[in-house]
């Protein structure tokens, strides 16, 4: 990002505002689910944004991570930052395996078989005991930080929270900008020139979908921690589909437009009936009440719309309008459609 | 055939654009029926740019293309064809799905209705086959499976069987051992002497010296020098500054 | 000859793509510290056989041996690593990044850290004076931080010369460097190839005749994916098939500059 | 006689079920192919429109009274016609990115679809009688097999069968195929490419009703019978080949017996088996089955 | 409080359980609210209602919500069995009343009971075992499971067999399916072929739907074999038709024309929901109707003492007559044997059910004795 300066300091006056939230009434645990949910649309954002590959899988680690942070919690006793560790570590795992049998198809390809697998993942998890199948994984208890910090207030969890988002959160920015993220994003504008520079571009891009899918597991687990359910809504295709809207939403490959998505996203889900009574009271027209039993409809239309006017997200149109861009830069469509006859990979 | 009743092809301050370049910068050219020019330039100078500006292949275009007198420039791409124009692109464009025989039938014929300007009785399989025997010895086998001349005859005939008038064929003795070459330069004069308009986009000089009557010379996107056959002879001197022959 | 001068050499490499054969039997062989140049008609195969060299695409049959080892199992990167450096027929460069940093992408190979997705951007600055110089030489240190999308055709081939450079590569395989250049610029870059060349190997692509004439030392001629003839530009250019297939069947003083005219440069 | 524990009889209905089930991958997965084929889009719409389809064959038959049969034939046409709404005005925009966009814009579409017949119809679902004309059984000795369930296979891989004919035999198809790889060439030779491309939707998404309408009386019609169905699809067309005609055809009917068989043997396995087909098809061949490596 | 006892229905308004709770749980809830007078401790009772769209963390975040800054007392419904615990989680940190009535999920009154948490309608148990006892009385004794293969339909399946063991009866097979499977033509021929007197649908909504119609289409009922269907709301069978449906066989806990009271009930219901209640609705009912009965006992809306009231008072309603509620929290009442009417039998568009049984609360519900909810091993 080239505006450093603003960047900072715009950033800065976020954590200044996440700092003080609980304190200007604003509700810790919807705060906290905010926070996961954010770096969920983040973690999914780095392979995005920086590799160019759609996962729409990612619900497999998110919720993967929460039903392992949730057993090693509940069943194994662990304390919190152990079980949060595991579920991290679980969703590295499965990113690894996901990875490994997709990583070698691209785009749409990659998109159906990441797909797939999840779908594979979320009848595992419906079938076995461990997951308590439509109950979900309930009363995972909060436990003890260390041993020693309880973390029953949410006030103590949500700076707990918010501590590990940002670090998580710094975590992404700095690999983005690592000699690794330099690879990356030589890979993604020009994988056959990366490769013949003695960069095996496959590695490079598993060791990413690792990454994001380990971070996707850090959101999750600490969804489990915060809420203390882990559910198969967690697993469920539709979960990848909220993640990547939260991503197109805020604008992909923008390292704030996950963040914004999310707090569309959730806000919409769990504010779409009020919002509905409100216009309701205000306008008079009383289908507007409605509104609340069709957030599936209203997530449609935001895809609908979103994908038809504004690709760039609402940050991508943000910094856009900031930096004067005159080319639209969209993160994903590196090429328009490939040319017949010129996909020959020699000449890439 | 259609008396002098207009230009076969007439461009007039014809511009084009690839995305935000811009490549053709007022292009004018008349083509009169039965005619057979040659556009020559180096690398890059934008012949093929124009001969797919007549057929609406580029991104935008402005200016004015008159085929036998009806102005095309708002028209789809797909209405352009029919009005009797025959286009023979660089890459060949074979599909390698469809069989030889599948892509000398996939262009439509266009119904030659009384009236149509500028269309022609089209040619059966047959007479291609007696044309080109080749392709009949090979009418089964997968497109892209033949040889690049092969290839280069298909393309050609591909589009004398839909009864355009009109051929703009962009350089087919490219890639081609020297006796298909000629062969191909055969078939170039009897297509001209059965009547047919064609512009030629050639790199090979030697190739289209003795086939043209007018000689277009293009740089930068515009037409510099335009001469006719007669005055090929005084003309070298100036053709080799500009080409380098 | 000793087998140490040679340092590649392939055997009957064919590649098929269903049922028609690009590249058909190539047995190759390029001395070392030479310029070898691979021409022939559109379509030949000249640029499949890049592609096999360094495993773009898999060989349907046949060996690559590179320095003596048997390389035709390995990975495009691996063969990479181990020195063979290609370039594009159509320019690639990183669009995104500026060009210095096209250039670091490269240098950054040796610094070993590739992988490290922990460490700070700055780590890479210490490879900041070598890519200038790379730069430097190609002429391009003037635009060392503009966007790559905006340089001009020529600069981006000089730029893509600079980066291939950058990796220090044993063998280079250039695929029509000159492409799409003016003629000032095929006479820096022709240049710039010939000073480069200096301690390594050059196997190229060129339609350009002057280019070949004036610094290759060998030259293999492939038509219809099989070799045609090999030889110098001298016994090249009297070779009878050669002339017939390529080159063209003029008068013996013209064809030198029929030959540089004649073959399109543009790809498909 | 038994087979592995399994008595013949009990195997052998297991997989004429399983061709039933077949069928109707079939159908669905060679809508997708024919779209992906020439649209390069994954229509995830898709299985909202097989559910749209059974829909209008119960809204026919209780708004209107018009039979089952006239459905058939009415219900693919309703949807193609939406088919070329989307594709119009939609769509059609899409075409200059990332083929992931199709795929989006297609899921939002199937919520939209969904979501609006669910606040109309709740999601319990619609009875839709078989049609009288089939409504028996016939005995085969080994089991009975209803005659509608019959009928399904015959029809569905006559339609197959069909769709296969014109998109590699006829002029039509060669157009297609042509226009799959080099549309704008197409278009130079005077063939009207956008209204194919309409067309080309318009016809995947019929074919997506007309399953659905033939499933309407074995599968509760609700608006949410497409859902499920639709990601088993998805990996059908994974394992056959993206975008291949006969790849889809036959790896749908393959996969339904397949997943028949799984369910006689090992019944827990059965929502996955497909799927773990995949993997392993991935694992060997990168394409698919049928695919064109790249 | 200031603004008057808040009741909160939390259900699912467009997902699978709409139309068997969704807006026909709240408006039960405002018919229980206007029967009470509209009016408890003195001040007007609110209902709200919202959609957690199955999601447990967002009907979780909504009951919290709800609790911390709405003033919300009580929490009822969730025909889901995830949102359902999850919410009485939240309950218990809170100390609110959670009432779960369309769910049927045994973990809410056993490992996960909790002191203010209540379940009203019907639960696994009480559909399984009191069937098998009186379908084993009448010689039917050879079963076989077609299971939905989660935990639900494994728990039910598991609860059959058992009760099928005690009583006598011999479980000859099962076969598993997925969840939302779309063709139940194999399973429906493997239980067809294993010849079982009983054949059980161990699944739910639209699996249960799907596989009632490949058993009308394989001929099973015609050729004599029991089809049972656990989890039966009355608008399954409407979405069935009789047709499909017809001699289905089913626990129902609730008995449409029971007296006066009850068709009254139904009667003034579907004037406003077009739709006669299931089970889980009038649980809404009875449920909102006992609570405020509690309040007014406990002239408080405390959790805890309104629960020792809830639990203290008699049940009786258009829904139970002679309802308790235990110290698990589970309310007990008697359950009914049902079966779905011929298209002969049938009189009306909602006429659908008749009841062949009546089993008592006490054999309908799992014994306190056999929980493992802490509140009971005092
Ligand atoms: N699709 C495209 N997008 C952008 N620029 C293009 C495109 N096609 C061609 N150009 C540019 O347009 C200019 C003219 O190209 P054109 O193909 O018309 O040249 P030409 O005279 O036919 O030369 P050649 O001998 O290479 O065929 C060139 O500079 C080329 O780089
Ligand atoms: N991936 C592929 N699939 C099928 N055929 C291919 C593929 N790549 C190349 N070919 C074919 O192989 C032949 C050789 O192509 P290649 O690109 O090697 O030619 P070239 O000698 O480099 O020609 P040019 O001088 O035009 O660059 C051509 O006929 C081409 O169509
Ligand atoms: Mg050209
Ligand atoms: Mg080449």
């Amino acid at each position: 990002m080239a505006s450093g300066k603003r960047a900072t300091c715009a950033y800065g006056l976020l954590l200044a505002a996440l700092l003080l939230a609980p304190w200007l009434g604003l509700y810790p645990v919807l705060a906290m689910k905010l926070l996961c949910f954010a770096l969920f649309a983040c973690a999914f954002n780095l392979l995005l944004g920086y590799t160019g590959l759609v996962s729409f899988g990612h619900a497999a680690f998110f919720g993967g991570a929460a039903y392992a942070c949730g057993y090693a919690m509940k069943f194994l006793q662990l304390s919190p930052e152990l079980g949060v560790l595991a579920g991290t570590a679980f969703g590295a795992l499965l990113g690894l395996v996901f990875g490994a049998l997709a990583i070698r198809r691209q785009g749409i390809y990659f998109a159906m078989i990441t797909l797939a697998l999840a779908q594979m993942f979320y009848f595992f998890c419906l079938q076995t005991p461990a997951t308590g199948g439509e109950d979900g994984l309930q009363a995972v208890p909060r436990g003890d930080l260390f041993g020693v910090l309880p973390l029953a207030s949410d006030h103590t969890m949500y700076y707990i929270v918010l501590l590990i988002t940002a670090a998580a959160f710094l975590g992404i920015m700095r690999i983005v900008n690592s000699p690794f993220g330099q690879i990356l994003r030589a890979i993604k504008e020009n994988e056959p020139r990366a490769i013949s520079l003695g960069y095996d571009a496959d590695r490079f891009k598993l060791l990413a979908f690792v990454l994001s899918s380990a971070l996707a597991g850090l959101a999750g687990a600490l969804k489990t921690l915060v809420l203390g359910f882990a559910t198969l809504t967690d697993v469920h295709w539709m979960m990848s589909g909220t993640v990547i809207l939260m991503t197109l939403v805020g604008g992909m490959g923008t390292l704030s437009g996950p963040l914004v998505g999310a707090l569309v996203i959730v806000a919409l889900e769990n504010k779409l009936g009020d919002a509905g009574n409100a216009l309701a009271a205000m306008t008079g027209i009383g289908w507007f009440e409605t509104l609340g039993e069709s957030v599936s409809m209203v997530t449609g239309l935001i895809f609908v719309v979103c994908v038809l006017t504004f690709r760039r997200g609402i940050m991508g149109e943000i910094l856009a309008r900031w930096q004067g861009r005159a080319t639209p830069q969209p993160a994903v469509p590196a090429v328009a459609r490939a040319q017949p006859g010129a996909a020959s990979p020699g000449q890439g | 055939m259609n008396m002098i009743a207009s230009p076969a092809l007439e461009l007039r301050d014809l511009h084009a654009w690839y995305g935000e370049s811009h490549i053709l910068h007022g292009v004018d050219l008349t083509v009169n029926p039965g005619e057979v020019v040659t556009l020559l330039g180096r690398n890059g100078a934008g012949r093929t740019t124009t001969l797919r500006a007549i057929m609406g292949l580029v991104g935008a275009r402005k200016g004015s293309v008159r085929v036998h007198g009806q102005e095309t420039i708002g028209m789809k791409t797909h209405r352009i064809a029919p009005l009797g124009l025959g286009y023979c692109p660089e890459e060949r464009a074979i599909f390698a799905s469809l069989s030889c025989e599948e892509n000398l039938l996939l262009p439509p014929q266009f119904a030659c209705t009384p009236g149509a300007v500028g269309l022609r009785e089209p040619m059966t399989l047959g007479e291609i086959y007696e044309m080109f025997p080749n392709l009949h010895e090979r009418r089964k086998s997968q497109g892209t499976r033949m040889s690049g001349g092969e290839q280069q005859m298909l393309a050609v005939a591909r589009i004398l069987r839909t009864g355009a008038s009109v051929l703009l064929l962009d350089e087919i003795s490219e890639g081609l051992a020297p006796v298909i070459v000629q062969k191909l330069a055969k078939m170039i004069a009897m297509l001209r002497n059965r009547g047919y308009t064609i512009v030629m986009v050639e790199q090979n000089f030697r190739f289209a010296a003795p086939l043209a009557d007018r000689f277009f010379v293009m740089e930068h996107g515009r037409i510099v020098e335009a001469f006719a056959a007669a005055d090929l002879e005084r003309k070298m001197p100036t053709l080799s500054a500009l080409l380098g022959v | 000859m000793p087998d140490t001068d040679v340092i590649l050499q392939t055997h009957g490499l064919t590649k098929a793509f269903k049922g028609f054969t690009a590249v058909s039997d190539v047995s190759l062989s390029v001395r070392r510290g030479s310029i070898h140049a691979l021409i022939g008609p559109n379509g030949a195969g000249k640029t499949t056989c890049f592609n096999l060299l360094t495993k773009f695409h898999a060989p349907s049959s046949g060996s690559i041996h590179f320095n003596g080892t048997d390389i035709t199992a390995l990975r495009p990167a691996q063969i990479a690593r181990m020195g063979v450096i290609r370039s594009f027929q159509i320019s690639a460069v990183f669009p995104q990044l500026t060009v210095l940093e096209n250039v670091r992408i490269a240098l950054q190979r040796r610094l070993g850290t590739a992988w490290h997705f922990w460490r700070g951007k700055r780590s890479l600055s210490r490879l900041d004076a070598r890519a200038m110089e790379l730069l430097d030489a190609v002429g391009l240190a003037g635009f060392a931080h503009l966007g790559t999308a905006e340089l001009a055709y020529g600069r981006k081939r000089a730029l893509e010369l600079a980066t291939t450079l950058a990796t220090d590569p044993e063998l280079m395989l250039l695929d029509e460097p000159t492409q799409g250049m003016g003629h000032e610029d095929v006479e820096t870059v022709t240049a710039l190839i010939k000073r480069v060349s200096a301690g390594r190997t050059v196997l190229m692509v060129e339609h350009n005749m002057s280019v070949v004439s004036s610094i290759v030392d060998r030259i293999t001629v492939l038509q219809r994916g099989a070799v045609l003839a090999e030889g110098t530009y001298d016994e090249i250019s009297r070779n009878p098939q050669v002339r017939e297939a390529y080159m063209g069947t003029t008068d013996e003083p013209e064809d030198r500059r029929a030959a540089t005219a004649a073959p399109s440069a543009e790809a498909s | 006689m038994e087979l592995f524990g399994v008595p013949l009889p009990a195997l052998l209905s297991q997989l004429l079920l399983g061709l039933v089930n077949g069928s109707f991958y079939a159908i669905l997965s060679l809508g997708l192919a024919v779209i992906f084929g020439l649209l390069n889009v994954i229509n995830f719409a898709h299985g909202a429109l097989f559910m749209l389809g059974a829909v209008l064959a119960w809204m026919g038959l209780n708004y209107l009274g018009l039979s089952y049969w006239l459905m058939l034939v009415l219900a693919p046409v309703i949807a193609g016609a939406l088919g070329v709404v989307l594709e119009r005005t939609m769509l059609r925009h899409l075409y200059r990115f990332d083929h992931l966009y199709g795929l989006l814009l297609t899921l939002g579409i199937c919520l939209l679809i969904e979501g609006a017949l669910r606040s109309v119809y709740g999601v319990s679902g619609l009875p839709y009688p078989t049609p009288e004309a089939l409504s028996g059984v016939s005995h085969l000795g080994f089991m009975v097999l209803p005659n509608y369930r019959a009928w399904v296979v015959l029809a569905s891989l006559a339609v197959c069968f069909a769709t296969w004919f014109m998109i590699e035999k006829t002029r039509l198809g060669a157009y297609l195929r042509a226009g799959t790889e080099n549309p704008r060439m197409v278009e130079a030779f005077g063939v009207n490419v956008p209204l194919l491309v309409t067309l080309t939707y318009a016809f995947g998404v019929g074919l997506a009703a007309l399953a659905g309408v033939l499933a309407a009386p074995v599968m509760q019609v609700s608006p949410l019978m497409g859902q499920n169905l639709i990601i088993t699809v998805f990996a059908v067309v994974v394992i056959g080949g993206m975008g291949s005609i006969l790849g889809s055809i036959f790896t749908g009917l393959g996969l339904g017996v397949f997943e028949g068989i799984t369910k006689v043997y090992y019944p827990e396995a059965s929502a996955t088996v497909v799927f773990v087909a995949m993997v392993c098809v991935l694992l060997v061949r990168p394409a698919g089955l049928f695919g064109k490596e790249k | 409080d200031a603004n008057g006892v808040k009741i909160g229905v939390i259900t699912d308004m467009s997902g699978s359980y709409a139309d068997l709770s969704g807006k026909g749980s709240v408006l039960a809830a405002q018919m229980a609210v206007e029967e009470f007078g509209g009016k408890a401790l003195g001040k007007p009772v609110t209902v709200l209602s919202a959609d957690h769209q199955n999601k447990a963390d967002i009907a979780s975040s909504l009951a919290r919500r709800w609790f911390d800054t709405d003033g919300v007392d009580m929490v009822i419904d969730f025909p889901n069995s995830s949102t359902a615990l999850a919410v009485q989680e939240v309950a218990r940190q809170k100390q609110k009343i959670d009432i779960v009535s369309t769910g049927g999920a045994m973990a809410l009154t056993n490992q996960n009971c909790s002191p203010t948490g209540f379940h009203w309608a019907w639960d696994t148990y009480s559909v399984s075992y009191p069937l098998v006892r009186r379908l084993i009385e009448q010689g039917r004794n050879s079963w076989y499971y077609i299971t939905v293969d989660y935990a639900f339909g494994q728990s039910l399946e598991a609860d059959f067999r058992k009760a099928v063991d005690a009583g006598g009866g011999k479980n000859v097979g099962s076969t598993r399916h997925p969840l939302n499977a779309s063709d139940f033509s194999s399973p429906v021929v493997a239980a067809s072929a294993s010849k079982a007197k009983v054949v059980v649908l161990a699944n739910a909504g639209n699996d249960m739907i799907n596989g009632v119609k490949a058993a009308g289409e394989f001929g099973l009922i015609k050729a004599g074999q029991t089809v049972i269907t656990p989890s039966t709301f009355i608008t399954d069978l409407k979405s069935l038709g009789l047709n499909a449906a017809q001699g289905l066989t089913y626990v129902d806990p609730f008995k449409l024309d029971l007296d006066g009271k009850s068709k009254d009930f139904v009667e003034r219901y579907y004037k406003r929901h077009k739709a006669y209640p299931t089970h889980g609705q009038i649980g809404v009912y009875s449920g909102v109707l006992h609570y405020l009965k509690a309040v007014e006992a406990a002239k408080t809306v405390e959790g805890p003492a309104v629960a020792e009231k809830m639990r203290a008072l008699p049940v009786s309603d258009a829904f139970v007559r002679n309802g308790k509620v235990r110290a698990d929290g589970r309310m007990v009442h008697d359950m009914y044997l049902a079966q779905a009417k011929t298209p002969a039998e049938s009189k009306g568009p909602w006429d659908l059910v008749k009841y062949i049984g009546t089993i008592p609360g006490d054999e309908a519900f799992r014994p306190l004795s056999a929980s493992e909810c802490p509140l009971v091993k005092k």
